[in-house]
């Protein structure tokens, strides 16, 4: 399957891009996920493991399982206030 | 209520949508753009937000406080795009009958606002270099991250789900 | 600054007045006429102070929110007078670097303020009653009294000068 | 001597004045200007245990000498805020 992953702040500057698609088995978690963002984009490399990962509008874990039609977001941690 | 807005935030009609006269206590908070930090001078600061998310959090930790204290009302604004020095980047105005909880309330608000919620500043310094502020994250990248070990929600926010 | 004053307290520009580009955070407590206390209706409040004592404390209890907290600018006023439902009868404005500090500080001050500053409030009851309101006096009288066997400045300004 | 003591709230109200004048003795302390506010003003008595002394802008305990000239304040509990 194919996914849409949003970047955002420094992930986003570090991709060069709003938005990278990555091909992912079905079947794929949050963990694999990662992985395959290292290798779609090498200049994330050393984002990726400290990258927060939204599903839709919640948190999710390296464990959480990825559907198709899933809303994933990637950014490095928050700071608003 | 919570909103996002790219517009200066009114604070003064903020506080006035939480007074009441159920309240006997109004508490607000305001972030603003302040010039030094750790000795560099900053010019501005950008805010960006995923926006949907973040509407969503801030609902979330909104209904969190109204379980753990007695509001009467609440109201969180943050700012998005460039601020200048001393703007007000957020605003958080809670009312209450008495007023532990209203301290208690928006403080933790702002707290759990800038642990969960999908907002980041970029620092625009002086001396005209630019940087993203990621707590935890160092320029060669991050020794541990708070997601991956644990459940899919936040510690923080945690509780808004029971 | 502190100050009391028998018009609407204009809680805007005294936060307005504590906002500078020194600060980060700005924190800002009203106090507002609740309709009911303990079950009783309230119509009004009337306040009166002692004025100068009150000035006096007020300076005090600002000095030692200074001592104890790195602040940069405090404002608190106190109405005087009569005060419909709903009226601010005090507010406090506090800004500091970071928000842990302004949160502290304005609680501490509307704490010690109730604590030990000079004014009343006598309560105008919907049933037509009035009553003033004295913390600790029953209506035949007081069990003890907190200055008669304890040094001469109340425990919570003591600190004020050292 | 004389001093003028300046009521408030409550103790305003149950002596009917703002201002009461006690005689004390030289070397009188905020003790008796107590027991002589309660000879002074009866309304007052059941009060007078539970009042704050003021004298000048400061709080007063029961040893605090009076000088002829102090300026004198009593009034219950405060309620601000």
């Amino acid at each position: 399957m194919k996914l849409d992953v949003r970047l955002f702040a420094r992930a986003r500057d570090a991709a060069g891009a709003e938005c990278v698609t990555v091909e992912l088995p079905a079947g794929a978690r949050v963990a694999d996920l990662r992985a395959a963002l290292a290798v779609r984009s090498p200049n994330l490399r050393a984002l990726v493991p400290c990258l927060l990962v939204a599903v839709g509008t919640e948190y999710a874990d390296d464990r959480v399982l990825l559907s198709p039609n899933a809303e994933v977001a990637c950014f490095p941690p928050v700071s608003g206030g | 209520m919570q909103r996002l807005t790219e517009e200066p935030i009114d604070y003064a009609a903020l506080t006035e949508s939480v007074r009441s006269t159920d309240s006997g206590a109004v508490v607000l908070f305001l972030g603003t753009v302040r010039e030094m930090t750790n000795g560099r001078r900053t010019t501005a600061l950008d805010y960006e937000a995923f926006g949907p998310m973040a509407e969503s959090k801030l609902a979330e930790i909104e209904a969190e406080a109204r379980r753990r204290w007695p509001l009467d009302r609440v109201a969180i604004v943050h700012r998005l795009g460039r601020l200048e020095l001393g703007d007000v980047s957020v605003a958080v105005a809670v009312s209450s009958p008495h007023r532990v909880e209203a301290f208690e309330a928006a403080r933790y608000l702002i707290d759990t606002l800038k642990q969960t919620v999908p907002i980041w500043k970029k620092e625009n310094w002086h001396d005209g270099t630019t940087e993203w502020v990621h707590p935890g994250l160092e320029s060669s990248g991050c020794k541990s991250n708070p997601l991956a070990d644990k459940p899919p929600v936040p510690p923080a926010v945690r509780g808004a789900t029971p």
